[in-house]
């Protein structure tokens, strides 16, 4: 291929694909659309191809697609028609009228876009601002998370979690026979440190099974045993009282 | 002629900070005036964005409203910004035109009424905020879906999908069913 | 007595859609105007805004200029936009409860006194300002040590946490006594 600046070829527009090419060469040649000569329009159509390839522009393989289709139709044409009941006669009708209908749904998407150009043009262009959210909400203070939640509400809470402990649902669900003694030991712990003002001895025996009233005696002697739990006993018939010490945290200190 | 300064004043502070168009229904509610008060209120806005040394106008995007410039200054915009305004290719506004019309569209679909790869243009008018990705295409391969954006309305100066010029074709239907068949 | 129309309307749209405050000097450029009829522009603006009706001010930061809206319409604004306060949830009812009586206290505690992982709840309520953290804990991991902040005490009336033990104690002997009659 050779560079002649001096001598420019045909000057050809750029197609945006090869059914813009055919387009413009049905409108070029003034006929229908609805009735394309094909021979005629098939064979301009390869000699752009041809010329788009001897000035090495892009020529895809979308171009050589339908230059094939179009010079398969044009044969179909130039063929004596077989006898109609040998061949299917819708074939050849098929082919034509799928690249026209193409044909007019690309023109008419081709017109919206002359008439976007012309708008880009004419209407010019608007622009917004960019908003920063953050930055206008940056001085407003945010609602109050408590709004509407009164003491009672945290009260409330607070009871649930004691009424949680109370129950013991970690130690319900073990099978009797199973229940681990450092199981026991974090259940009764956890009881007495939620009643830091003591709670009562008979209150801390569940009355459950045996197994479980015998672990967790056993985790209680464990507990005063390790002095994370103190007990009172103010007068010799009176409840025993158990109360947290302050060494009661250091046990979840090492739950971490 | 001045009547209800402070809700006017409002409607424009609210204007400018809006993100997203204000539908008249907002308005009322953050206002808590009437429809046809704040009907009112924004002509008089309009007519005040009308004087030649305001730069301002009130731009009505798919029924709700928003501040923009006026169109004669965008050059000065365009010089603040460092971005000459350049115009779309004749690629892109194919690609445009047949998503305005077809959305939700795939890729496949913009390919095969074009006869020819659109991948260049369409990522152009992604790039510029023009058309956008609101999903996926059920079926094999799940394609993008596209759209185009109000930011597209913005640049063509249309209030909403409706102004745009008619699609004149008499067997788009066809041509549809056939671009159907082929990306599935 | 309006003068110079387009470049007001230019300087206008300019300072709408300025992200940053936009200077004299670059003023200057932008308009091919000098800096005595950019100030005239300026005071004309400034006086255009000076109306009740309009809700638009002009902001002068560092030296530079740029529109806002004026504080008087402030309150509308933050109704577009101002999300609504969640309601904290029963979990974080639940560890602030826990933080409000036993303070200052780790998360593992608050974990083991709950019986259940208390992370996410912890993290909101730190999130709200209204638990922090206040150092950490002696001892293996020296794990963070939470309590609640002044936003707290000040919405529950507490004056000081010290207020928190005397009211623990009322309420706690009522209910160790229901829970007494219970187990009776």
């Amino acid at each position: 291929m050779e560079h002649e600046s001096t001598s420019p070829q045909v000057e050809l527009p750029a197609y945006q694909g090869p059914l813009d090419l055919l387009l413009t060469l049905i409108q070029q040649e003034k006929v229908d659309i609805y009735d394309i000569p094909i021979a005629r329009i098939a064979d301009q159509f390869v000699d752009v191809v041809r010329q788009m390839e001897s000035m090495d522009m892009e020529v895809t393989t979308e171009f050589l697609v339908l230059a094939a289709q179009l010079l398969y139709i044009k044969s179909r044409e130039l063929l004596p028609k077989p006898p109609k009941s040998e061949q299917d006669p819708a074939e050849e009708e098929d082919l034509r009228q799928e690249l026209v209908e193409r044909l007019v749904a690309y023109r008419a998407f081709k017109q919206v876009a002359k008439v976007l150009e012309g708008l880009e043009t004419s209407s010019g262009r608007s622009y917004y601002r960019e908003v920063n959210v953050e930055g206008l909400l940056a001085n407003v203070k945010p609602e109050d998370p408590l709004k509407g939640i009164e003491f009672d509400d945290l009260w409330q809470a607070f009871c649930k979690v004691i009424e949680r402990a109370e129950r013991g649902d970690e130690i319900r669900y073990v099978e009797p026979d199973e229940i681990a003694i450092d199981l026991m030991l974090a259940d009764v712990l956890r009881r007495v440190v939620l009643h830091p003002k003591g709670m009562r001895f008979s209150q801390l025996m569940r009355s459950g099974s045996r197994m479980e009233m015998i672990v967790s005696f056993l985790a209680l002697l464990e507990l005063l045993k390790s002095g994370k739990v103190r007990a009172e006993q103010t007068t010799l018939l009176s409840d025993i009282m158990l109360f947290p010490t302050k060494k009661a945290w250091e046990f979840t200190v090492e739950e971490e | 002629m001045l009547f209800r300064e402070p809700e006017t004043a409002a409607l424009e502070a609210l204007l400018f900070v809006a993100k997203d168009p204000l539908t008249p229904e907002l308005l009322v509610e953050l206002l808590e005036l009437d429809l046809a008060k704040i009907e009112e209120l924004l002509y008089e806005l309009r007519n005040r964005y009308a004087i030649d040394s305001c730069g301002l106008t009130l731009l009505e995007i798919n029924g709700g409203y928003k501040l923009g410039t006026k169109p004669e200054v965008a050059r000065y915009i365009e010089t603040l910004y460092k971005q000459p305004a350049q115009a779309l290719s004749n690629a892109a506004l194919e690609v445009l035109s047949i998503i305005a019309y077809k959305q939700p569209v795939t890729r496949g679909e913009v390919d095969f009424i074009r006869g020819v790869q659109s991948d260049r243009a369409l990522a152009t008018l992604v790039e510029k905020g023009l058309v956008k990705e609101v999903g996926r295409k059920e079926g094999p391969g799940r394609p993008i879906l596209y759209a185009t954006t109000e930011q597209f309305l913005l640049h063509f100066g249309l209030r909403s999908l409706d102004d745009m010029p008619s699609l004149e074709m008499a067997s788009l239907s066809e041509a549809e069913a056939a671009s159907t068949e082929d990306s599935n």
